[in-house]
């Protein structure tokens, strides 16, 4: 089981703050990614790789990255603090 | 020092913490950011900071501690504030003290530059037109990315 | 606002003054210099700072001006003391305050090198060997010159 | 006449503030450090060129610096604000 949550923009769009997932053995950030692409069809323009980042173990990290059982994932649009 | 935190903070409080360190330290540079009017073409009445409890820390720790290995500093403390802000409320504050004026001025701005593309935070404007999310802006990638090209001495 | 006096200054006071220019004023970054316990190789317990009355005041406020004209600026607050200082005494104030963070930086940052090199100031420091003037600093000048290579937005 | 004063470790070690001179003519700043030079023989390497700046009314200026009767000049070292 993982977790993923969702921030600013995204999490109001999603509808979605936080989501538990199964995840199988060697699955990267990129299936997440297609997991919440086919779970929030209407949505997927907010969920373009360009208009997101992902962050695991809060520390950002690319589509590549290999995820593991009771990691945090968090996919959230380019910051605006400051 | 760094606080992810709703309410105000104190200028001359954090100015005081900051000079009552070694007397080595000859510089203190500041910034502070306020919510301004307008932005990104919107008349702006006030603004509501998401972030993301936990990294946004880690986050913030980590750029200190960037800007600690590139130039020799003494203290450098950094306040974000989070929630519900209005016009000409305080949003952040960086304050570094060092030997030399160069290292604080550059050592400050770095930070300015890194928390604006790093650091998890989402600022949601409320303008005449309504709530609107801010967009990033690229300025600030290419503010951060020049850092990658110059050293500390200029 | 340029001010040089014997008086001390309160950094409450002039960043309430920046902070309350116009909303549209984002950014405020401000310098304060204080007096360092080690400057040129020695140890140093106090300092005495002479001026030249009438040109200092025309030297600063020639320098906030080619900042004025530089960069798109709010407010700009210059302070210098003169006379005698102790250890870890406020000497020198700056406050900048812009509609941007990259503005406010460089115009705070070059004011204080342009004073560095032509404001009349002569610092005498008092060191455990007896009372000794400072020396120019080759690095202030270098600090200065750059600011005629660099334009605005880097 | 003109009003010619020192700062600095200049003025100390000249032990004056202030001189009054009377100036003929077609005198540039070159012309006052001459004089300075012949008056302050004891001091000369801290009037040297490299070691010294000029004012003339409050501005920095040349030895080139043409003078006329009522400036007000200046000596001093390199200056130590800030």
């Amino acid at each position: 089981m993982i977790k993923v949550l969702f921030f600013g923009q995204l999490k109001e769009v999603l509808a979605c703050d936080r989501l538990d997932l199964e995840v199988t053995e060697q699955m990267k950030v990129s299936d997440v990614h297609a997991l919440l692409l086919t779970r929030y069809q209407q949505s997927t323009s907010y969920l373009k790789p360009g208009r997101i980042l992902v962050a695991v173990n809060q520390d950002l990290a690319s589509m590549e990255h290999q995820i593991s059982d009771g990691d945090e994932l968090a996919f959230f649009p380019p910051v605006t603090g400051g | 020092m760094i606080s992810v935190q709703t309410h105000d903070f104190d200028i001359a409080s954090e100015y005081n913490a900051l000079k009552s360190s070694s007397a080595s330290d000859g510089a203190i540079v500041t910034f502070t950011g306020l919510v301004r009017d307008i932005n990104q073409g919107n008349q702006v009445t006030g603004l509501t900071l998401e972030h993301y409890p936990g990294m946004t820390e880690k986050s913030l720790a980590n750029i200190v501690q960037q800007a600690k290995l590139r130039w020799p500093l003494g203290k450098v403390h950094v306040i974000h504030r989070v929630g519900r802000l209005l016009l000409l409320d305080q949003i952040v504050f960086v304050g570094v003290t060092s030997k030399h004026r160069e290292a604080a001025f550059e050592a400050c701005q770095f930070i300015m530059d890194y928390l604006k593309n790093n650091a998890p935070f989402w600022k949601k404007e409320t303008t005449l037109d309504g709530e609107k999310w801010v967009e990033f802006n690229e300025k600030d990638r290419e503010a951060a990315s020049r850092w990658k090209k110059r050293k500390y001495g200029v």
